[in-house]
């Protein structure tokens, strides 16, 4: 499959940009600046790159509780962003969502979400939305490997199915549920294989490989937007990190994640990158330089900018009424 | 003015939007040709196809999430749940998802999704089939309530529940369904939050909604023989309450009487109770009574149902017991 | 595989215990002896017998809201089952439960259930607990096909994989879920393709062939015994009656219940059974005769009972509270 | 006595049981080696092994299923959802089976098991993982509720819940894990429906439980300095409930404070405000005064957060309105 240098330095970029936000956002955490939960991509970069570089901006994504490396592959702004891990008003959700719940409605986002597997069947109404009007739009519900087990995995891609919907189900098989290794939370190895219950197709790619999953989800993409239905990608990655920031991992080797850092996908790129020639040496720094500043910059703005106003905690809980506020 | 049942109405209210606007939808189990488990939606798989009344599966947790997604996504679902008690079944949904997500991020996502929802006892069908769960729902910052009691009130709300950019929760009571009533010709929404005065009296308010309209009714009635003049309020909208028409009413009246058919503890009538007793207190001249089902599931037999639920016989000695 | 003419006389026997049974169930309805929904088994006899006939007093079963077969075929007694049905004192359930909620635990009847669905987990705990405790219990769940869309089948039938329960998961693939056609509510045919999703064993049989049914559950039931874990077994069949009764059944076309009627299970038992010597034509009309009687005899036992005490109305509710009653 | 903190009174409670009753055993997600998301389990999965202490799916639904199937089967099951927002996910199975199945069987089946439900905000945790429920919970005939503030209750209520043969909610504010306090030697069951009173006064009582508890004695110090004696109950056992205790003390007082955090609408509160404006109206001299959280979901700010949820200076503010 032929991609062009552009896409490819549109992914690479991507890729960068996830890594340097959820650097910050580990070192700010263990400043003690942010609050919270918090649960980094690093390490599963590839997938959200891959999986968004086939779609448009008036498509939709659902993502998870690791949302922040799908939020910015599908466009995300990390200035809100980072604005909203601070809690700050001007945040993506006005401080009111924080890292677990950021949405742009804008970019079709539909939301990080706390609760294990509610992306399924969300993104199940969205591709219901986009079939209805007749539009060729896709949606692409990211979610890990231990939320197949959730009930809403099975409902979802039921309906989905069924339906022959415009949804692409995109796994980030990292191999744990926090500290429950995939070994022990379900009884198969390739996930993809559940596709097979709800007769729609299901494939495996390595999760760490940018082009691989491109090509498995832009396939899947483009059989979404002929009405042909939703599709199941399973990408084996792994994430870097503890389940969630303070995570200890007591539960997996040392080695373990030695072994993946060497897969690391972003010096393989790299290596793609400069080996065929598509970006100097010097323009990879160059890129690398360009987005930390962003970060920085991101980081910069959410620092300056103001804590909502306490009026502010009672609207939007519905759009047309304001709650009671309390004389404190 | 025409004559229709509670059943026709809430179908009337759904096909006069379904007309103007080709957003709004109705899916659930067994809507389609089937007509819905009690006959609501019959007629109008004909009339819209099966693009717009659309059978699902037996997933009540997709239901409310493509709801949900869908409503996100630009159109006006109304989801049908079987029975209300399959609520537990796509709770997190319901109030993880559609309640909380216009709050979480920021007002910038609205979700104008109607849920229908049977509910109640009477009709024998035991524990898991005959519930009342108003309370769980009104107690879910991000969702609004209603429960109609009559054919021009289903209209009315469901025009409004259709309309409104937040999730409704339109609850409907089983029994009511083959229930006739007047209709206006020219139907229009009814806005939520405004309650029913069904009878104006001086002496003591009923405050109750749905079928127990009909039983407060009835124990008026019988209390206006013992020279005791009751005002009955349908509140028809429980989030958003009217508060203004309840409290009209006991500066009036100063007696109480709450009526609804869930299992009394923690029921919405105690909401309600509490409420009045915190922002009302003083014209209150007696205890604040509620009258509710026993604190049981609801049993199968037709004797032991009966006993459970409240009726008008249990409204009237409640009024009684103020005198 | 060589099954003991007691065994045979057994099944067949159960077999006519149920269809006399639910037709005399359906008889009732229609006086309007009996209220609220039933939803009956006839047509499918074969299946709830052929699987319960491995089965021990002491082994467990899950049932749904179409349950008398089931409970017959664990050895429920149909005087406590009419007088339930009746809503009378003297039944399973002391009048509270009703066609939807009838259990034994005597018999490790675990219930009827009115949830779609609601078996799968708890059949999921029960083997669990035979597991736990060491014995060799077994418990088998039976489901319809279109409770094979539920959050629950998944959920537990991954959960019975991975801990290896000894749980035989019997789907009565009955082609609809009310109105809605196999073809509509999933994409796929055979529901035992779906075991692939758990790794477990999954096949399908001929429902209305008792001794198909018997021995895929049979060898089920051994591997279960043994520690070798969960099974997922379909048996194909069909619903004579509407969903309740009084389903007008529009969905359906006629022609497909009279093909099915033709593949009535207890004739085709019957034939068997006289064909190959294990009773004569005059056994079977007497033992016909000898279920009706106990039908019968069963439907005086509900008709005599008294209706529950309403004092009884507040007790059960916990095992130690008595709620406050009413004074009406 | 010796000092513990109120995570290592939940663990104390459960380790007590399990040495003396084999069909004990602990279940969730990540409750083994990780010993559970708050930590609570630790230690238990190296004393006890993978058979008693186990990890899970996620997979609630079939978590709380199973605790119903083995407790059925004859186990004593103790299932842990990791937060007590993920019961909208396993609602059903807690809902429409475990507390139902009892009374709907006659009584034939028992359910002796025990859920435990971390609760509470306060940790910017943001909406779906900071909500409190029991009011739903408080709702459902067949369940027992019980809500500790403190390790010795924690101890106490837990012993109990596992003795008990019907299905007990165990909550747990998240807060309160690290929080210590002392602990007598000798440990026993605390029976189900037997409130504490924390601290005894004569002008105000004020109603609470778990978390809140601390506040309404640090509000209760902040009145003092007014004059204003305080009685402050901690009902730890929610249903049961003891009444006896509350009417002892407003027949003492006249005046109540209930306290929870709660979004107060369809609070538990409301019910205890009902049942006192029912049962013991005439006692009371000032409006029954609530105090909650805002009728929002929980927002990430901390800012918000703690604007949005109550503290001290709100139950000071709610008495001082008393007088
Ligand atoms: C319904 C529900 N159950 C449990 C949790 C707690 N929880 C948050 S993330 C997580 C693990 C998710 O694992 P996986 O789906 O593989 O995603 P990963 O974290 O590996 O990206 C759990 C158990 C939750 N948030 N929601
Ligand atoms: C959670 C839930 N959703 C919906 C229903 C309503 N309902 C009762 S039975 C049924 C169809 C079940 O179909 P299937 O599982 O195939 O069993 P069958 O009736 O064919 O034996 C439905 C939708 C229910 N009881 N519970
Ligand atoms: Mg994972
Ligand atoms: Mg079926």
């Amino acid at each position: 499959m032929k991609i062009s240098n552009q896409s490819i330095i549109e992914m690479y970029e991507k890729m960068l940009k996830i890594r340097k936000f959820e650097t910050k956002a580990m070192n700010l955490f263990a400043e003690g600046k942010i609050p919270g939960f918090v649960h980094l991509y690093i390490g599963e970069e590839a997938v959200a790159t891959g999986a968004c570089a086939s779609l448009r901006d008036d498509d939709y994504i659902t993502s998870t509780h690791r949302g922040h490396g799908h939020i910015i592959a599908k466009g995300g702004d990390l200035k809100y962003m980072m604005a909203e891990l601070f809690g700050k008003e001007t945040g993506y959700c006005k401080g009111k969502g924080g890292s677990m719940h950021i949405a742009d409605a804008t970019k079709g986002i539909l939301g990080a979400n706390g609760i294990v597997g509610a992306g399924h069947t969300i993104a199940v109404g969205a591709g219901l939305a986009a079939q209805y009007k007749g539009t060729d739009q896709v949606c692409v519900c990211f979610f890990g490997d231990a939320s197949t087990n959730q009930s809403t995995f099975h409902e979802g891609l039921n309906l989905a199915s069924i339906w022959k919907l415009p949804v692409v189900f995109v796994c980030e098989n990292n191999g744990y549920g926090i500290s429950v290794s995939q070994a022990r939370h379900q009884a198969i190895t390739d996930i993809s294989v559940r596709a097979v219950a709800y007769n729609m197709p299901g494939i495996t790619v390595d999760g760490n490989d940018v082009f691989a999953v491109y090509e498995a989800v832009n396939e899947a993409v483009s059989r979404a937007r002929k009405g042909q239905g939703p599709t199941l990608v399973e990408c084996k990655t792994y994430r870097w990190r503890g389940h969630f920031e303070g995570d200890p991992t007591v539960y997996r080797p040392v080695e373990e994640l030695e072994q993946w850092k060497k897969k690391d996908p972003i010096p393989r790129m790299e290596k793609y990158i400069i080996e065929n020639k598509v970006m100097t040496e010097a323009d990879v720094t160059k890129l690398n330089e360009k987005m930390e500043k962003m970060v920085d910059d991101a980081v910069d703005f959410a620092v300056k900018s103001n804590n909502p106003s306490m009026a502010s905690a009672v609207e939007d809980v519905y759009t047309d009424i304001i709650e009671e506020a309390r004389v404190r | 003015m025409r004559k229709m049942t509670y059943g026709q109405g809430i179908k009337e209210g759904m096909r006069i939007r379904m007309l103007e606007n080709p957003d709004v939808f109705i899916f659930g189990e067994d809507v389609g040709l089937f007509g819905g488990c009690f006959g609501v939606t019959s007629g109008l798989f004909d009339e819209f196809g099966d693009k717009r009344v659309r059978d699902t599966p037996i997933s009540e947790g997709a239901i409310i999430g493509a709801a949900v997604g869908s409503a996100a996504a630009g159109l006006r679902p109304i989801a049908e749940l079987m029975f209300i008690d399959f609520l537990t079944v796509g709770m997190d949904q319901l109030v993880n998802q559609a309640a909380k997500m216009g709050y979480m991020f920021g007002g910038k996502i609205k979700l104008p999704m109607v849920v229908r929802l049977p509910a109640g006892g009477g009709v024998r069908a035991a524990a898991q089939h005959s519930q009342s769960l108003e309370a769980w729902l009104t107690h879910v910052p991000g969702l609004k309530v209603v429960y109609p009691s009559n054919p021009q009130d289903a209209i009315g709300l469901m025009l409004s529940a259709i309309d409104d950019d937040n999730p409704v929760m339109y609850i409907e009571h089983k029994t009511l369904y083959a229930v006739p009533g007047e209709v206006e010709d020219e139907v229009k929404p009814i806005p939520f939050g405004k309650a029913n005065i069904k009878k104006e009296g001086t002496d003591v308010t009923i405050i109750t909604y749905g079928k127990q309209v009909y039983d407060a009714l009835k124990a008026a009635e019988i209390l206006a023989k013992d020279d005791i003049d009751v005002e009955v309020i349908d509140l028809r909208s429980l989030y958003p309450l009217d508060k203004q028409t309840i409290f009209n009413s006991i500066e009036k009246t100063h007696k109480v009487v709450l009526v609804s058919e869930e299992a009394k503890r923690g029921a919405y009538t105690g909401e309600l109770a509490a409420m009045i007793a915190e922002e009302c207190f003083f014209e209150c001249d007696a205890p604040i009574k509620r009258v509710g089902a026993l604190n049981t599931p609801i049993p199968f037999s037709a004797e032991l149902e009966d006993y459970v639920l409240p009726n008008a016989e249990d409204i009237v000695n409640a009024v009684k017991s103020l005198f």
